[in-house]
């Protein structure tokens, strides 16, 4: 059952220095305010798992918290690059950045098998790519049937997962809905896993295409309003366009970087 | 009216979608499949990756998941029922793809300049690229015409085309038919349906073929019956610029 | 795109003799009607598939359609047998039945394998029962990255299915809700699909938990108003219990049954 | 307040059932979930194999697919869901089973009566069994004690107890505990923890273990604590008359 507790709280409760900590949101409630609440807790050596890292796995790298990134795709969704993940990436700065790199529906669907208590899952993807070259979560497997050969991924189950909905109860049952992309599926394949929400409310009011998970899968939610931006709260707020240039201005050289950092880690 | 390059490339994308389900990105593709959707193919259902299929947004997003996306989509999917119930068995018949470094077989490159290990520049990665080149009916490339994006070989191979030549993508069992376009700032390129070659089937008014082939880091074929791109109308153009953006 | 049609219509232009067909409705919203329309239309030598057959499994088995029978439980829920099921097994009345026998999570797999244009589809199950030994669509798949031996099911595309929904609009795409079971997979298997609706309406307003399917993934859409029955259709009415009973009374004998199938049909 | 048997049977069922999460069938399992609910675990999560999970029903439901049973839920999931990303991980605490057939080891048979493809009796099958007995955190099964029933060895092993005896679970690597009550109508039966086989842990008052044997096909031993069901109380029987019916 998950507790109500403050964001500092359930990190500390609930991740680990080297845990691998999946952070979920396809371009739509991002939990960025619960990456800024693990650099405060001085975590590190983790290992960051997101489809879209987007500016909340900027600001971990660029802080120094990840020795490696499962990812997707790494940009600033209509700005441009991600320049802490590639001054991680093509400097080493802060540290080096192991890289685990997936196209989005094989990533996904690490999380299925994750989720269903597979050791793999089998897909169609990844065929003549120079991707299986270079990651050993992608191999193949033959169909006992017809003989195809198909692709397999291998199943991933976070120590931690991180989402943020729109609300939850009292009793610690959340519920988001918009574009729900891969909350659920990172939720039932992580271990433990923490919700930032906008808001508790008494009774949640079904919405059409909401996604409802239960208290029982979850490890701790913490009330959090805001926490999604710069992106968005279908309900709540807009996507910030503004603030994701500004993520591109901030985050463009070390010196401006640091001084941001600096000011995360005073407040 | 005097169209922009921008213009001219977003305007010929929108005339290839003649209906049916076209799979959006952000940017051009997003612009030319709501210019579509308002002019010439009104039913064309738009497929953003971030789970909404049948999105009818009236403002142009900047995001794959911007929130009108959603709230005006038939319905909106998971990112796992996306990939492996509409995506993977070939249910969308067009879809965009942006690219770092194309080559003369469409493959395509969104990984890494240099080698993948130490690489000169990071690019974002693959996202959902590799399987949407895998599974959609067909793809149609935006990209800029210059010799770094157009290259003899990718550097990293992201994305299949035609990968090393006629029958490579049957023998991949790759099920869609692959790059049919590549709209650049220059023109139109094609693969030859013989050789799988880019060729460049029309160039934009203007354009030189020295232009076109100095921009390109292969020996740039062209079609016999190479034409010249069909300027927007007014109406495209008015429709186009009435677009309102995110 | 979806043509608005009669039931009948729709089953003379998507029905072959010795389809492959499939019914699905996992106790709600099952197509009972489609089943009254296959046995007028004469259609025979049917590869039904249901993983709950129910009534309408019964009565097409009953009236001599079905060559064979993919399902994963064949009792009248809450009442009994399924006695013209039996009877086929049991006695080859009136005609042998072939049977493809799954569990409810084999049989939804080979579903969501069909539907995701995947050759097979990966599983724990069926893992020391006596059931793969009867069936080989059922078989063995090696995790190529743990070696771990897990169970794999045959993707099931069949040529066409029936489901039935709450609404349609004109344009003939569908909406239902409540207890959704397999339709969606189904239908996105299915070479060929035809929904029968309670109504078809202006706009398909949205409902909590609903599913929409697109009128581009389905050929047929028949307005059958308690096309259900004795099944239920939630916000249109309930299950009739009496009748599950009462078709328990009339399928016990051939002889009840045969009059049953002839007053359907002279209808 | 006298009970019947039936009552027997049920409220001893709903006593084990102490809070989590439990997989519900229909007829006396449901009876059974919900008396509990009512009494003494108000926090138990029910979930039906049709997709409900969390329901929360005023009538005791006749097929597993009610209306009231998704109405009254937190929600609903699609079958895949149900057996894939719940069922199959082991999310589910207890569940119920009934059987055709049950043998030494608890394996259960609800395929056939006789051979396979000449069946004396054809049943309804597997359902979804095989994988609640395989992946369920325990498995409690409510069945008449018969001859019939209770067999050395099942026709068919549609569901698997303890296979064919000790660490046998293992090695087919099934994940959940195995079914730890069986609840007839003369008593409970329990899983030997060495041998696995079934023994009768608890006669109901005035059954003899006469009885017991006379009905069971094979040679049935008796837990050297062998207790006496509990009869229910006023307040559990009240509850369960109460219980209204679909």
């Amino acid at each position: 059952m998950a507790e109500l507790v403050s964001l500092a709280e359930a990190v500390h409760r609930h991740v680990r220095d080297g845990d691998t900590v999946a952070i979920e949101g396809f371009t739509h409630l991002i939990p960025t305010a619960a990456g800024a609440a693990l650099i405060r807790s001085g975590r590190t050596d983790l290992h960051l798992v997101k489809m879209t890292p987007d500016v909340v796995c900027d600001q971990l790298i660029g802080a120094g918290c990840a020795r490696a990134l499962t990812f997707g795709w790494g940009g600033n969704a209509g700005v441009g690059s991600l320049h802490r993940f590639r001054d991680a990436v093509e400097n080493g700065w802060p540290r080096p950045l192991a890289l685990d790199e997936h196209s989005h529906a094989g990533l996904v669907n690490r999380y299925v098998a994750g989720a269903s208590g597979l050791p793999f899952a089998v897909m169609r993807g990844y065929v003549g790519t120079d991707l299986p070259a270079h990651n050993p979560t992608i191999s193949k497997v033959t169909c006992p049937f017809t003989g195809e050969e198909l692709t397999a991924v291998a199943a991933l189950n976070p120590d931690v997962a991180f989402i943020h909905a729109q609300r939850a109860d009292r009793a610690g049952n959340v519920q988001l809905w918009g574009i729900v992309g891969a909350q659920k599926e990172v939720v039932l394949a992580a271990r433990r896993s923490i919700v930032t929400v906008e808001e508790v409310v008494d009774t949640l009011d079904r919405r059409p295409g909401d996604v409802i998970l239960p208290s029982w899968v979850l490890s701790a939610v913490a009330v959090v309003p805001g926490g999604a931006r710069p992106s968005y709260a279908a309900g709540y707020y807009e996507r910030d366009n503004d603030g994701y240039r500004a993520w591109g201005e901030t985050s463009k050289t070390r010196e401006s970087f640091t001084a941001w950092l600096d000011g995360v880690r005073s407040s | 009216m005097d169209a922009t390059l921008d213009e001219l490339m977003t305007v010929t994308a929108a005339r290839a979608l003649t209906g049916g389900t076209c799979f959006v990105g952000i940017g051009k593709p997003s612009l030319a499949a709501n210019l579509a959707r308002r002019l010439h193919a009104p039913d064309l259902v738009l497929i953003y990756e971030s789970g909404p299929i049948g999105s009818k947004p009236t403002v142009i997003p900047m995001s794959i998941g911007d929130g009108e996306l959603a709230t005006s989509a038939d319905f909106v999917v998971g990112v796992a029922e996306m990939f492996n119930y509409w995506l993977q068995p070939g249910r969308f018949q067009v879809a965009f793809l942006g690219a770092a470094q194309i080559d003369r077989f469409a493959n395509i490159n969104t990984t890494v300049v240099g080698p993948y290990q130490a690489p000169i520049t990071r690019l974002p990665g693959a996202g959902g690229a590799p399987e949407i080149a895998a599974s959609c009916g067909e793809v149609m490339v935006i990209v800029q015409q210059t010799r770094r994006a157009f290259v003899e070989r990718v550097d990293f191979r992201t994305s299949v085309g035609f990968g090393d030549g006629p029958g490579h993508r049957e023998r991949l069992g790759l099920r869609g038919r692959g790059p049919q376009r590549v709209i650049t700032d220059l023109g139109v390129l094609q693969p030859d349906p013989a050789t799988c070659e880019l060729v460049m089937t029309a160039l934009h008014p203007g354009v030189t073929r020295e232009q076109a082939t100095a921009a390109t880091g292969w020996e740039l074929r062209f079609a016999d019956d190479l034409q010249t791109t069909p300027l927007p109308t007014a109406l495209e153009l008015t429709t186009l610029r009435g677009l309102p953006l995110g």
